[in-house]
């Protein structure tokens, strides 16, 4: 189970440095945060699963989503 | 008080006054605000060296005094231990942190909350000096930098961005490597604590000592990256010439070296580590003759000052490896980790003074680059200046870094190179002070009067030259002069401190033989020498291909491999 | 030429990387199971907190805590000089505001009645949601920061959801009850040294049943002071925010 | 086990390659998200080997799983975050300034500035 959870983080953390649009790639990165949080409860470590979530889907995704609203959405690489 | 909430004062007063600074700030008119930061500084950065100081017949005696945080059991609380290293690191960081706090007021961001910064600051250096614990020096390490990055971009321009962000993006993966062997070592001996690590690593065998000495590895080379030995020092120029003058004395000045000697703890885990002291000190006396070739080759006064901010960190690594590599208890050790203390020391206060006064010059004529920049004087007297004070104490801080008495520099070299003589590194560093003299010669050459009227830009209003900078220049030269003239009784306290045996005296006898002399006479000659080469027609093509070469923000990372490749290849 | 010698260059870095990092990550070395022992032994007695993971956050190791909260207090300081110079530099962008006047605030065209019911609908839900995970730490899985996050984020959403400016979302009332928690922290931190027992000592006895109150103090000032933070920056953000 | 290992690895590979090689800034501080959320992973699986049940102690619990990561990684999270906030605002600044996201372009408009 943990090898298909991480296989999956593994993929999203990929396809987060693949793609050009840098709003798909938050969007990936937040997927991840919470697919390690539901890792994170299943290793026994609620804590830290609660931070993940808080931390990596919340407030990561907003200061993401921030920077890039400033900046330019699209990625040539 | 007992003396375990007396030595950890240094942690908390700076943070407590910080947090009265944040406190007045936010609640308080501005009038008191001022006077909030006065007194912070004073409770914040000057008591607790007061407090700190009077530790100094205890250690002395003790060696170290210990406490674990929150007085839980040793094994799995965070310890920080109090040494007589600690005490020189956190009289360092003050020694520094308040001249170019007093220059900030005017010149640099002096705003509350860099006020509030640099406290912080002076905590985690202290604590860094204290942990004896590795996660936590992993926090304090990554506490002071974030506040370096900070303050690196509060400078105006978007160059300092830039500096900030590729030194942050370098070292805090670097970090992440650190936690990586943090991983290791607790995975191999359940503990955090160094003495516990220690013990544990003894007992290990075969392949698990392959693993403890990769975890070694992957915890040392973040570590010097801050130090910015050679292949990990490309980071330093940008954030040094880019950030504001009173953070760039900062950098320098503090910065480079506490996490350096914070490292003599993690080497004493095992005996593999302080098998990699050798080529570390080897890397050292490179960068010492590296760094000084390119700083003679730069046109920017600020990153001149950059390049040699490395080149000098050359001369500390090198006798510290040595030390490290001699074992610092013992004679020849101690001598030499206080000799590269020395150093360390006067190149934070003649590097700050540099640093600050060659900021406040270059400002006032709004030119860096020294091939057109002449008649420095003028320009200062254009924004207020009346006494040529800031030439003075330039000039001041250029002879203490050319090694000339009777000013602090001359004699912390002397010992550097008496320590290591008959040793290659002896070559090296000598060859370096060479450089030192011309690039000096060189940078010196702003202060000559310019030969056509200077166009000046129109002043708006009568503005006086402000004294709070005329302060700091003063505080810092006098320093110089101060610990030039009393080298004695400053070696015996620095080598009191580091060990406990009876120290050897280092008086005027010592330093004024007759081959120092003539050594320090030819080093100048050859100075001069090299100076005129330099700029000799081959001289400036060689010197111009130097500086063109600017590495990209990939060639940061190419040096950490780099350094992580060889350390590696040599623990094979 | 230049981008094989970059990508030369990269390649190297990676496989330096792999050779370093591998022997760590791959080493077979059981976990060590002294610290877990004496803390299953031990914890309750020490610090009275139920939830382990809470006792070592701010009990034993309670210095890597102030460690990290510094860190945060730094960083979200030079977060928001950069902001307010982003601001200051470009002249056009009137619509740059930190106190987030209603009026001026950029994001009022993007606003919809339908996020203005929900988010202030669910701000007070989850406040109190965050206010139970700070309280609880010691006991349940949680504790100062998570909850302070989740707090940060309530207080992001009755930014969103109320036209006018409550207490609750000015800035400058945040901007108090941050400097004010952070100087209540550090105070109750040094508070062991004049205790006679050490810096971040609880200054109640350990061992009583009232020791863990020290755990739920620290848990609420560090909630408090994460959560503002955090909220002071996000709003900050949404005020300069206008899109392209 | 060390299958799960080498793809945590590979995570880290991942995020280190983008801090490294990827021209636009914003997916570097992707990569150093990745890097950190790489060993927050290593750290809590391994420490999950021992013990089977989440680490708060009362009735019936008695094979508990290592807390000391898991304090750890609390405090490593954070950290991380605010590294990533601090990056961001960075790179934000350097857009303004440049008008551009890629390093190189960054770089060489900054350099001739001068």
């Amino acid at each position: 189970m943990t090898i298909l959870l991480l296989f999956l983080i593994l993929s999203l953390g990929s396809f987060a440095l693949l793609s050009k649009d840098l709003l798909h790639s938050v969007i990936a990165l937040s997927a991840l945060s919470m697919l390690s949080a539901l890792m994170f409860t299943m290793l026994k470590a609620p804590d830290v699963a609660i931070t993940e979530a808080a931390v990596g889907a919340g407030i990561s995704t907003i200061i993401f989503v921030w920077a890039i609203r400033h900046t330019r959405r699209r990625s040539k690489d | 008080m007992s003396s375990e909430s007396l030595f950890l004062s240094p942690v908390y007063l700076p943070l407590l006054s910080a947090a009265g600074i944040l406190f007045i700030k936010s609640f308080c008119p501005t009038s008191i605000k001022r006077i909030a930061e006065y007194l912070g500084i004073l409770i914040g950065l000057v008591l607790p060296l007061l407090l700190v100081l009077r530790l100094y017949p205890i250690v002395q005696n003790q060696g170290y005094i210990e406490t674990t945080i929150g007085g839980y059991a040793q094994h799995i609380g965070i310890i920080y231990r109090f040494d007589g290293m600690s005490l020189l690191l956190i009289l360092l960081a003050a020694a520094i942190t308040l001249p170019a706090w007093i220059f900030s007021r005017n010149e640099g961001p002096g705003h509350s909350y860099f006020t509030a910064l640099l406290l912080i600051q002076n905590a985690s250096i202290a604590a860094i000096g204290m942990a004896a614990d590795l996660f936590n020096l992993f926090v304090c390490l990554e506490l002071m930098g974030v506040t370096a990055y900070v303050l690196i971009a509060t400078g105006k321009k978007a160059n300092a961005a830039y500096a900030s962000f590729s030194y942050l993006m370098l070292s805090s993966s670097a970090m992440v490597f650190f936690l990586l062997g943090t991983f290791g070592l607790y995975n191999l001996t359940g503990s955090l604590r160094y003495e516990a690590i220690a013990m544990g690593l003894e007992t290990l065998s075969g392949r698990n000592q392959y693993v403890a000495h990769f975890s070694l590895l992957l915890i040392i080379v973040p570590v010097l990256l801050r130090v910015a030995v050679m292949p990990l020092s490309l980071w330093l120029v940008d954030a040094h010439s880019k950030a504001p003058h009173a953070v760039s004395a900062l950098l320098s000045g503090v910065l480079l070296k506490v996490p350096l000697f914070a490292l003599i703890r993690i080497f004493s885990l095992s005996p593999f580590a302080s098998s990699l002291a050798l080529p570390i000190s080897y890397a050292g006396a490179v960068t010492a003759l590296v760094g000084v070739l390119l700083a003679l080759s730069q046109s920017d006064a600020k990153q001149l000052l950059a390049y040699h901010s490395i080149s000098q960190i050359g001369y500390i690594v090198s006798a510290w490896g040595l030390a490290l590599h001699a074992g610092v208890t013992t004679m020849t050790g101690s001598l030499l980790l206080s000799a590269s203390f020395f150093h360390a020391f006067s190149h934070a206060q003649f590097k700050a003074l540099l640093f600050l006064t060659i900021g406040k010059t270059t400002d006032a004529a709004g030119n860096r680059n020294v091939y057109t920049f002449r008649g420095a004087n003028q320009a200062l007297r254009n924004v207020g200046e009346r006494v040529p004070l800031t030439m003075l104490c330039f000039l001041v801080g250029a002879l203490s870094i050319s090694a000339l008495p009777p000013f602090n520099g001359f004699y912390s070299k002397t010992l550097v190179t008496y320590t290591l003589k008959g040793s290659l590194h002896y070559t090296f560093l000598t060859l370096a002070s060479v450089g030192t003299v011309a690039s000096f010669i060189k940078l010196s050459r702003i202060f000559l009067p310019s030969k056509q009227p200077m166009v000046l830009p129109a002043v708006k209003e009568k503005n006086r030259f402000p004294v709070s900078s005329h302060l700091a220049f003063i505080l810092l030269a006098l320093s110089c002069l101060a610990v030039g003239l009393f080298s004695e009784q400053m070696i015996l306290f620095i080598t009191r401190l580091i060990s406990s045996e009876e120290a050897q005296t280092y008086g005027s006898s010592f330093f004024f033989t007759q081959d120092n002399l003539i050594k320090t006479t030819l080093t100048v000659l050859s100075g001069i020498v090299l100076f005129a080469l330099a700029v000799s027609r081959p001289g400036k093509y060689v010197l111009h291909l130097l500086e063109k070469r600017r590495g990209g923000f990939t060639d940061l990372f190419l040096g950490f491999a780099t350094a992580l490749g060889a350390l590696a290849l040599f623990a094979w | 030429m230049k981008r094989t010698w970059f990508i030369f260059k990269v390649i190297f870095i990676l496989l330096v990387v792999t050779l370093a990092m591998l022997p760590v990550i791959l080493s077979s070395h059981p976990w060590p199971v002294a610290s877990r022992d004496y803390l299953y032994e031990n914890a309750l007695s020490d610090t009275g907190a139920v939830n382990t993971v809470s006792s070592i956050y701010l009990g034993y190791r309670a210095m890597d805590t102030l460690g990290e909260t510094l860190v945060l207090l730094v960083s979200i300081t030079g977060t928001m000089g950069i902001l307010i110079n982003l601001g200051r530099e470009s002249e056009e962008e009137e619509a740059v505001s930190f106190s987030l006047a209603p009026e001026k605030r950029a994001t009022n065209a993007q606003r919809t009645h339908l996020l203005e019911v929900v988010a202030s609908k669910l701000g007070p839900v989850v406040l109190l949601f965050g206010f139970y995970v700070m309280l609880y730490g010691h006991i349940s899985p949680g504790g100062g920061f998570q909850g302070g996050v989740i707090v940060a984020s309530a207080i992001v959403f009755l930014a969103l959801g109320t036209e006018t400016q409550s207490k609750l979302t000015n800035t400058t009332v945040l901007g108090r009850i941050e400097t004010l928690s952070f100087l209540v922290l550090i105070i109750v931190a040094t508070s062991g040294v004049f205790f006679e027992r050490g810096f971040f000592g609880n200054p109640i006895k350990s061992g009583s049943s009232l020791s863990v109150n020290f755990i739920i103090l620290l848990n609420i000032i560090i909630g408090l002071k994460v959560g503002t933070s955090i909220a002071v920056m996000c709003i900050a953000m949404m005020g300069g925010r206008h899109g392209h | 086990m060390v299958i799960e290992r080498i793809l945590i690895f590979l995570l880290a590979l991942v995020g280190f390659s983008a801090i490294v090689g990827a021209k636009n800034i914003i997916k570097k501080v992707f990569g150093l998200n990745l890097l950190n959320s790489a060993i927050v992973l290593l750290y809590i699986l391994e420490g999950s080997r021992i013990g089977e049940q989440a680490p708060i102690l009362g009735e019936g619990v008695t094979n508990i799983v290592d807390p000391v990561p898991q304090a750890l990684m609390l405090t490593a999270i954070v950290i991380g975050v605010c590294v990533t906030a601090l990056a961001l605002a960075l790179a934000v600044r350097l857009y303004k300034a440049t008008g551009s996201l890629e390093i190189d372009t960054i770089s060489a408009r900054l350099h001739s500035e001068q």
